[in-house]
């Protein structure tokens, strides 16, 4: 084997880095009434050469790099895509829905750049060591950006909320981080998979993950660690919020995949159980909130707390076909949330003037295009046929089954049916006819870059739901690059899902 | 000998951190909490970690605490006002804290083949420090720089005042 | 005379007891400066268990983590003052229970 | 092979003329509808007349089936597994006779609606609907089968629940055309319960395939439709079932032919035009019950329980009927109930297996009873539309043809000899009388039933005809010819039509209704009992004559004197108000307050809303759960952390391990 | 087999999509919408009619078969056919079509772009759910098919249109959450979606039995909240009351029903048996309670959807009766009940939209005014009261007279009170609507049936005529569209027949004994033994004689 340049496996971390220092200087280096609004552009080309560059990593051949810190794989490569695909997506969100007048611009663009920096490298870190370096990036960059409407009462009491709990919960993963190097004398990945089973005292190792499974779950607010959630989204910026519902999430979701597979496989038999609480009360939880809410931020909140339930149903099943699932999942997820984080958006303004259902009544009339996308996207939430959202809900169902999880599908399904209430609630009201003497809100406006985001979401969620087919294999090829835990802790009905090539029905 | 300064210094640290928590004025915990940290760095060098010792002492006792003491005084926070409260934290989150506690005791103490400290502790050398630091974890190292850019940034994003600050009025209202 | 080695658990226990009031200084301070010194407390509690396996181990890993969580911290600290700062612009109060403009 | 009798084409032709008249109807000058809806009736009758003299003279010995068919193999209606019916029409004697009655009597009547219904802004419209009664009424007589037959009988029910409704702004009309049908429908109802039967135990729908079942099987052949018999009985059923199956047929049978209990929509429906009420309402339709019964007479002979209650029924109905005949004011209700009285006699026959001389009576009534009401309908033109008796009087001069024509059909029903009633009626109450004792108890009832259509026949006779005029403003005049020359046709008919005599009549029908059991009676029997029968229908004229014509203020002391009878009569038994009572108001009771209130509203959708409410309600408990406070959400976290913990140190594998180990150690 | 035929489903299944694009790419103003979407829909409808005319009846497989595969895995393939069960569904959803177009013409004003488009996006769906033979695709379509509905019914029903869209939704798609499981399970446990190779595995396979029952019973209770069976009908009112009548028209019965007998009876067999008195006396109950709630509601909408309740039940218990002969009635009637209901809709409609309420009391003596509009009403009013020689007749005769000779008498009576029931509140409605004096409304002025809405209605009555007078030009097809799933309960009843035991107390329990010296049930005896020993095997070969 060829040798290989350690600084290729970071390739896009670097190429973001770059582009967030560029950005930087270039804000520096303006004058100061100018525009910073092209400094979005440069950080959006940076994201495009940073996906370019991921999927130029699969050229290279699997390994790990810097001492076993970092690797490139499959996994790692889907990862980088996805979280840079969202990054781009929210950049061009922001391109026209940032108020001009918006202080720190240019900040904004490198913070959320540096924040991708954080959120890819959490996906192909193999050691803890950067994992929690890693997290912590992209932690503190979507605190900021949480804040970052300092003018509101909410801006910053998200951001210190979201800040304060987000260090709670990486104390708790820390700990966890010490304990299993206790336990096992390593923080790395590989050798902790290898010797953790060998541990002295396994409670240690149980104890560790426990703690470690707090900060994660935190990260991607899953019930009973949601509760942040809510707020945070309602203070912060609607195209904020697009990206930190999915970025970090699915780049934590990431870490949760390798920890849970690939760090402690053996464990399978403690984590499993506990991940079906954790889901059930996810997906019951959010969805029951979320019935009752009147503003449309807090309500997506609570669907994306039920969302990471459905995620998490995936990993109730065998190795393969939970990971493949599970990152389809987070893949449609991304794709359907940041469309409907956009739509909202354009609806309810920067800063969130009409955010209550009531300001979506008759938005088919006012705006057809942007009602007709709400109403696509919600479909997509609740999960019908041909969207993206209904085939993750089907691969995250079907590997629970298969992994013998059939009340945990049953109970995700029946939620779907409950969120489908509030999801169509406010389909219906976007339908209605408005109200003759009720003064709408104003008709939003399309730019280009919104358009341009649109598109891509639109484009993504349809294509997941109607030809799943090269994602899905993306995703299974990223499955065998995780170590599988030996066979057998599944179910043995694991046999149509995972091994099919996509030719082999041609 | 060793005994006796670690219970010394570790009833320091428990006593600081107690105090931290019964203090209802901001400079006070922050200087029981500056307690904390040089006990706990009389510690890591009992532990035969000098270097950390140091870094104790300068980071967070030299840099951190001060920060916050600044902050304490430029936002002059006076005392806590006891007025309001949380069931929630009293009624669900002692209960919660003792198991926790409980558990870590517990799991501690059954973990095997742990050792003792010797007086007279084989120092890490701190050039072996150094080369892990910058080798093995290069990449961390380098990665922690964009952890302070960002750090920066936001820190000046976020306290620099800016324009005019709409009031909440009318968004509460809604 | 006195035994002169301490026992490691000791060390680790003391660090759970400072986590453990880590968490209830979360709990109990109504002051959004303490409240963030005391998870200082505890990313210190952790610091001292990090030590100590790394003193079990002898490995250095250990006390170059303890290393990092400090340059963390730092961040965490500037970071984490700064939007304090920001809250109280917006809200001119640090009393944590008044900090819930956001709710249901 | 015999020449084709064009069977098909009976019912097709008026078809055709429903078809021309409803589509076109209402653009066609008045002239060509009334030729075409004229010319409809007209051919059929021509058709069966032609296949009547091809049968006298022996060309085409009857019975004749002929199939709608294309090419040379019968069209299947339906055919499905072990359910095949065809289109396949059967003449013979049966048919044949209640063909010529229906098809030459029903032309008489589109002659005589034609002068009658003439300034109707509905005219086309009522020609579609009468031709269309025809084509199905004769789908009924020719019907090979009983699903076919049935297809007849729901048709002809649906041509009179459009003729009543035919004033369909009148609520009263529109109300009376809903009831028939409904009424109609419960028979209908023991009708289809009965197809199934046979269905079920025969295997098949076809008369023919039927009747050989209990033939005897030398003779056994298997006509198209009955190759494949579903059921494993191959023999005849038990008498059992035979009786549940025509049990089944005969509620059908009450409810078109208005017998007991079923009657009560008979009365209403005389709120279509008059002409309808004597097609449909007496001549025709309301005698497909008779008609079904001789019909399937072969499963009646098999179940005596059966005929017994045919019987009784009749009976019944003809007394009951009778006795509210006799306190109607209205001209053409009276009427009415006297059909349903006679109809009464037919059952009887039928009842006592005297199924030609049911025939013939059925025969004869379409006679006499289609002049009263044609009659009727003259005087009520005359009138200006008044039909209460009570305004008229004083006719006979005015109305000279109408009150001849009608004296003529009043001595027939009355029974009077050489009227036609007599010969029917007698051989009704003679068969009867034969029957043992029962028998005389029918023959009895009969009897006094003759009485009484005496005295309520002629009461309307004396009523309407004689005594001064009771109102002057109207001024009285013959109806034009079109509306004579039926009146005088059926005239006739009614004097001479009975003349035949039930020998002829049973001996030609023998084929079709089964031999009639011979009369083992001395000769002198029958003599005697016609005398009887004359006796008393003149006692009923006398009496009438005395009530009505002599002392015209006595039946007003007489009612006066036993009120309570008088209202009870008067007011038909209150049986309308009864079944009210009985069936409709408790079942729109129980729809709407029980099923729809309770049931629908309450228990299901209480259900539906209270999992939904559940759910919301549960929603607002968790959204309490986010207080907005800081150190409240630190502690559900700490919680979660803590719940993390204690699992992960209680389980199993965890710590007893850990345990596991400790004692190894030590 | 020539290339068309390949491709004859895949056009009827995309053709109104294209359409719908077109639509939708157009703009929204004049009639430009409408007419792309008539001209679609008659399109697609002569496609459809290519199915009849090239079937080859008696073959018992499925024809105009494509199979090709869509996702690897799982694998999901796209598998389409038609049999005699299947292709005359599709057949009708190509007329009702044009019908709905033609219906809602006049009545949609605003906003016809989308309406239009969604339109035929659903009749895609409805497609797409009688000819999926993989048990996904059918899936994606049955769950499609909501869709459009219910944002149909929310943007264009009535005052209360929102409420009842949601209704709709929640009502039909919560229990399409244990389809999709129980979908899952056998696709983990059989590793295929495939319709045909599922009917062979599920029948004579060894999964085990009690998940089996289970997946059954998913499969019924989604069925038969979207037929609606008795006890799940609460939703049928208010989106009748609700929904635009273009929608009305498609939105209940057919696809549940043709989902039963596909796919519950059709791959549980067992099941279906061990269920089938439970749902037999559900079906009567829902006859009788159904026609009873119509002869009480004053909204002839909601008359109309009791109505339907009262109808469907009946095809409910022709289903479960589990004989050849009550499916082919059963199918038939479906057909017969889309037309006439479709007719009804858009009558009914008419009058809505000329006088702007449905309530019955306010009509009255229309006849007079709206004579055309009287003729049709009472046609399809006696087709729906199965008057002889109307379509109506066909499908009831076959389903009672079937019922009673091979299932259970006494259901069957009971259900047969439903005769008199329809009559009633059918002609009372007639009444009530066009006869007796003119009502209040009679005086505002309103045009008679226009061009378009002839142009629909006229050949629906032609059908209804026909269909009562040539049943067999359907009913040959269909009876060998029915084969398969006979199979296969015959070949269980031979393992044990389990039902027709039931079937028997059932009746015992419900045939009211006669106090004399020959009790009903004992005259009886002998057939009901007869009866048992038909139910048991109805096997092709017996019903093809």
């Amino acid at each position: 084997m060829s040798f290989i340049p350690d600084i290729f496996r970071i390739l896009p971390e670097v190429i973001l880095s770059v582009t967030g220092v560029v950005i930087m200087l270039i804000d520096a280096s303006l004058p100061v009434r100018t525009t910073r609004r092209y400094l979005g552009f440069v950080a959006a080309i940076g994201t495009l050469f940073a996906i370019y560059a991921s999927v130029w990593q699969l050229s290279l051949p699997e390994g790990t790099g810097f001492f076993g810190n970092v690797e490139t794989t499959a996994f790692t490569v889907f990862f980088h895509v996805l979280i840079c695909g969202i990054v781009l997506v929210a950049l061009l969100l922001t391109l026209d829905t940032l108020p001009a007048r918006t202080h720190h611009q240019g900040e904004f663009y490198a913070l959320v750049v540096f924040g991708a920096v954080g959120m890819c490298l959490l996906t192909s870190a193999v050691e803890l060591l950067v994992v929690f370096i890693a997290l912590e990036i992209s932690s503190i960059s979507t605190y900021i950006l949480a804040g970052y409407r300092k003018n509101t009462g909410r801006g910053p009491e998200a951001a210190i909320k979201y800040f304060l709990l987000g260090s709670f919960a990486t104390a708790f993963l820390l700990y966890g981080i010490a304990l299993i190097f206790g336990a096992t004398g390593t923080t790395q990945i590989y050798e902790i998979a290898h010797l953790a089973p060998l541990a002295q005292s396994p409670v240690l190792v149980y104890a560790a993950l426990a703690m470690m499974l707090v900060g994660i779950l935190f990260k991607v607010s899953a019930a009973p660690f949601h509760i942040w959630t809510p707020d945070v989204y309602e203070g912060s910026s609607s195209p904020v919020v697009a990206l930190l519902s999915t970025g970090p999430k699915v780049a934590a979701f990431a870490v949760l995949l390798r920890l849970v597979y690939e760090a402690f496989p053996g464990l399978h038999a403690f984590w499993s159980p506990l991940l079906w609480v954790v889901a059930v009360l996810s997906m019951t939880v959010g969805n029951l909130a979320a019935l009752r809410q009147q503003n449309v931020k807090r309500m997506l909140a609570y669907s994306s707390i039920a969302h990471a339930g459905y995620l998490l149903a995936a990993l109730a099943g065998p190795a393969n076909v939970g990971i493949a699932a599970a990152s389809f999942y987070a893949a449609a997820y991304a794709a359907m949330n940041i469309g409907i984080f956009a739509v909202i958006t354009l609806v309810s303004g920067y800063d969130d003037r009409y955010a209550l259902i009531d300001d979506f009544r008759g938005l088919i009339y006012r705006a057809p295009l942007l009602g007709s996308l709400l109403i696509f996207f919600l479909i997509s939430l609740i999960g019908i046929p041909f969207t993206g959202g209904f085939f993750g809900k089907f691969y995250s169902f079907t590997s629970a089954v298969s992994g013998g999880a059939i009340a945990l599908a049953i109970i995700g399904l029946l939620n779907s049916g409950v969120a489908a209430a509030y999801y169509l609630h406010l389909a219906v009201v976007a339908a209605q006819r408005p109200a003759a003497g009720e003064s709408a809100a104003p008709r939003p406006q399309i730019g280009i870059a919104v358009g341009a985001a649109l598109g891509l979401c639109f484009a993504a969620t349809l294509v997941l739901g109607i030809v799943p087919n090269t994602t899905l294999h993306a995703a299974q090829s990223g499955a065998h690059t995780l170590q599988a835990p030996p066979v057998g802790n599944g179910s043995p009905a694991i046999v149509p899902t995972v091994e099919v090539e996509p030719q082999s029905n041609q | 000998m060793h005994l006796i300064l670690f219970l010394i210094f570790a009833g320091l640290c428990l006593a600081g951190a107690i105090n931290l928590l019964v203090q209802t004025h901001p400079i006070n915990s922050a200087l029981s909490l500056i307690v904390v940290m040089i006990s706990l760095a009389v510690l890591y060098l009992m532990l035969g970690a000098e270097f950390l010792a140091a870094a104790q002492i300068i980071v967070y006792s030299g840099a951190v605490m001060v920060l916050f003491v600044f902050v304490v005084m430029l936002l002059n926070a006076g005392r806590e006002e006891r007025t309001l409260g949380s069931k929630a934290a009293r009624r669900v989150g002692f209960p919660a804290v003792v198991a926790v506690m409980a558990v870590l005791a517990t799991l501690i103490l059954h973990i095997q083949g742990l050792g003792m400290t010797t007086l007279d502790p084989e120092l890490i050398p701190t050039a072996e420090l150094s080369r892990v630091l910058f080798h093995e974890l290069l990449l961390p190292f380098e990665v922690t720089s964009v952890l302070l850019l960002i750090a920066i940034l936001g820190a000046v994003a976020l306290a620099r005042v800016e324009g005019s600050t709409v009031d909440d009025a009318e968004r509460t209202a809604k | 005379m006195l035994a002169q080695d301490v026992p490691l658990a000791w060390y680790l226990l003391l660090s759970a007891a400072l986590f453990s009031l880590g968490i209830v200084g979360f709990l109990i301070k109504r002051n959004l400066i303490t409240v963030f010194m005391s998870i200082e407390l505890m990313l210190n509690a952790v610091n001292l268990s990090f030590v100590t396996f790394a003193h079990q181990w002898h490995m250095v890993k250990g006390q170059i983590f303890v290393f990092f969580v400090m340059m963390v911290a730092a961040a965490e600290a500037a970071v984490g003052l700064a939007i304090i700062i920001a809250v109280f612009r917006a809200r001119s109060t640090l009393a944590v229970d008044r900090i819930d403009l956001m709710k249901l | 092979m015999n020449d084709v009798l064009l069977l098909p084409l009976i019912p097709l032709l008026p078809f055709i003329g429903f078809l021309l008249n409803g589509l076109l109807g209402r653009r066609l000058p008045k002239l060509l509808v009334s030729l075409i809806a004229l010319a409809a009736p007209l051919a059929s009758f021509v058709l069966v007349a032609r296949a009547a003299l091809l049968a006298w003279n022996g060309s085409t010995p009857l019975p004749v089936t002929e199939s709608v068919a294309y090419g040379h193999h019968a069209l299947d209606w339906i055919s499905v597994g072990t359910l095949h019916v065809d289109f396949s029409l059967v003449l013979d004697q049966l048919s044949l006779v209640m063909l010529l009655v229906v098809t030459g009597v029903g032309f008489l009547i589109h002659l005589y609606s034609v002068g009658y219904m003439h300034d109707d802004p509905g005219y086309a419209r009522y020609f579609s609907y009468l031709n269309l009664f025809l084509f199905f009424m004769t789908t009924l007589v020719l019907a090979g089968n009983v699903l076919l037959m049935f297809v007849g009988w729901e048709g002809v029910g649906l041509a009179s629940y459009l003729l009543i409704g035919f004033w369909y702004q009148k609520t009263s009309a529109a109300d009376a055309g809903k009831k028939a049908f409904i009424v109609n429908r419960v028979g209908d109802f023991g009708f289809l319960i009965g197809i199934f039967l046979l269905l079920g135990n025969f295997g098949t729908l076809n008369f023919r395939d039927i009747a050989q079942r209990f033939s005897p099987p030398t003779i056994h052949l298997f006509s198209p439709g009955a190759v494949i018999t579903l059921s494993p009985v191959n023999s005849v059923p038990s008498a059992g079932i035979l009786t549940v199956i025509c049990l089944c047929l005969l509620v059908g049978a009450t409810g078109k032919s208005a017998q007991l209990p079923l009657y009560v929509w008979l009365p209403d429906a005389m709120e279509g035009p008059t002409p309808v009420s004597a097609l449909i309402h007496a001549a025709t339709m309301v005698t497909a019950g008779v008609y079904m019964i001789a019909r399937t007479h072969v499963l009646f002979d098999h179940a005596p329980i059966a005929l017994t209650v045919v019987a009784i029924v009749g009976a019944a109905t003809a007394f009951f009927a009778a006795t509210m005949g006799l306190a109607q004011n209205d001209i053409k209700r009276v009427l009415a109930y006297s059909t349903i009285s006679q109809l009464g006699y037919m059952f009887l026959a039928c009842g006592v297996a005297a199924y030609s001389a049911a025939i013939f009576h059925l025969m004869t009534h379409a006679f006499f009873k289609a002049l009263l009401f044609l009659a009727a309908g003259s005087v009520i033109h005359a009138m200006g539309g008044e039909q209460d008796m009570r305004k008229m009087g004083g006719l006979r001069t005015k109305l000279p043809v109408t009150f001849w024509t009608m004296t003529a059909a009043v001595f027939a029903i009355s029974g009077f000899f050489p009227f036609a009633g007599f010969f029917s009626k007698d051989a009704i109450l003679y068969a009867a009388f034969l029957q043992g004792t029962n028998g005389k108890i029918l023959w009895f009832v009969g009897l006094v039933t003759a009485l009484l259509t005496a005295i309520y026949m002629f009461r309307l006779w004396y009523m309407t005809f004689f005594g001064e005029t009771r109102s002057h403003d109207v001024h009285p005049h013959e109806p034009p010819a079109t509306m004579l020359v039926p009146l005088v046709i059926l005239g006739i008919l009614s004097v001479c039509g009975g003349w035949i005599g039930i020998e002829r009549i049973s001996d030609y029908l023998a084929p079709a209704t089964g031999a009639r059991a011979a009369a083992v009676a001395p000769a002198h029997l029958e003599l005697l009992l016609s005398i009887v029968a004359v006796a008393v229908a003149l006692l009923g004229w006398f009496i009438a004559h005395t009530f009505y014509h002599r002392k015209p203020e006595r039946p007003a002391r007489l009612a006066a004197a036993i009120p309570r009878v008088y209202s009870l009569v008067a007011n038909k038994y209150y049986i309308d108000e009864i079944y009210n009572a009985i069936f409709v108001k408790p079942l729109l009771a129980l729809s709407k307050y029980v099923l729809g209130w309770i049931v629908d509203v309450g228990i299901l959708g209480g259900a539906a809303w209270l999992l939904g409410g559940t759910a919301v309600f549960s929603g607002a408990v968790l959204q309490r759960w986010q207080s907005g406070n800081l150190r409240s959400y630190a502690a559900w976290l700490a919680l979660g952390a803590a719940a993390l913990l204690i699992f992960a140190l209680l389980h199993p594998l965890s710590f007893d391990f850990a345990v596991a180990i400790h004692r190894a150690r030590h | 087999m020539n290339q068309f035929d390949s491709i004859i489903l895949t056009l009827i299944l995309l053709v109104p999509l294209a359409g719908a694009v077109l639509v939708a790419i157009f703009p929204d103003r004049g009639k430009p919408p409408n007419w792309i979407a008539l001209i679609t829909s008659l399109v697609t409808f002569a496609f459809t009619l290519h199915l009849p005319t090239h079937f080859i009846s008696g073959q018992p497989a499925f024809q105009f078969e494509v199979n090709r595969a869509w996702i690897a895995n799982p694998a999901i393939f796209y598998h389409v056919g038609v049999d005699g069960l299947s292709m005359w569904l599709v057949v009708l959803t190509g007329l009702l079509a044009p019908v709905g177009v033609l219906a809602s013409w006049n009545v949609i004003q605003t906003r016809r772009k989308l309406f239009y488009s969604l339109f035929l996006v659903q009749q895609t769906a409805i497609v797409g759910v009688f000819i999926s033979l993989d048990l996904m695709l059918y899936y994606g379509f049955w769950e499609l098919s909501l869709v459009p509905m219910a944002i149909l019914i929310a943007m264009y029903g009535r005052k209360d249109g929102p409420k009842a869209a949601l209704k709709f939704f929640l009502f039909t798609f919560i229990p399409s959450a244990p389809l999709l499981v129980a979908i899952l399970w056998i696709y983990s446990r059989t590793g295929t979606f495939d319709f045909t190779t599922l009917e062979v595995l599920l029948t004579h396979g060894t999964l085990p039995a009690g998940t089996m029952f289970w997946c059954a019973l998913a499969f019924l209770f989604a069925f038969a909240v979207k037929v609606p069976v008795f006890p799940l009908h609460g939703w049928l009112s208010d989106t009748y009351a609700e929904a635009p009548v273009a929608m009305s028209m498609v939105v209940a019965g057919k696809m549940g029903l043709y989902s039963m007998l596909r796919f519950h009876v059709g791959l549980f067999p067992a099941q279906s048996r061990d269920i089938a008195p439970l749902m037999i006396a559900l079906a009567v109950i829902g006859v009788l309670y159904g026609a009873c709630l119509a002869l009480v509601q004053r909204n002839f909408f909601r008359l109309l959807a009791f109505g339907a309740v009262s109808h469907f039940s009946l095809i409910t218990l022709a289903i479960y009766g589990l004989t050849l002969m009550g499916w082919t009635g059963a199918v038939y009637q479906i057909l017969l009940l889309g037309i006439v209901e479709g007719a009804m809709f858009v009558l009914l409609g008419a009058l809505d939209s000329r006088y702007g309420t449905a309530e019955i009391t306010a009509y009255g003596g229309m006849a007079a005014r709206l004579p055309r509009t009287a003729t049709y009403f009472v046609i399809a009013a006696l087709t729906m009261i199965g008057l002889p020689l109307l379509g109506g007749f066909i499908g009831e005769f076959i389903i009672l007279s079937t019922t009673f000779t091979q299932v259970s008498r006494g259901w069957a009576i009971a259900a047969a009170v439903s005769v008199i029931l329809s009559a009633s509140y059918v002609l009372w409605l007639v009444q009530r609507l066009f006869y007796g004096p003119e009502g209040a409304l009679a005086a505002k002025p309103a045009p008679d049936l226009r061009f378009g809405e002839l142009v629909a209605l006229t050949p629906l009555v032609l059908l209804m005529f026909v269909m009562g007078v040539a049943p067999m030009l359907w009913l040959n097809s269909i009876q060998s569209g029915v084969h398969p799933p006979a199979e296969q309960t015959a070949a269980v009843t031979l393992n044990g027949s389990r039902g027709t035991s039931r079937w028997a107390e059932l009746e015992e329990s419900f045939l009211f004994p006669i106090n004399s010296k020959c009790s009903l049930t004992q005259i009886l005896r002998p057939l009901s033994n007869a009866k048992a020993s038909n139910t048991t095997q109805p096997t092709p070969r017996e019903a093809q004689r």
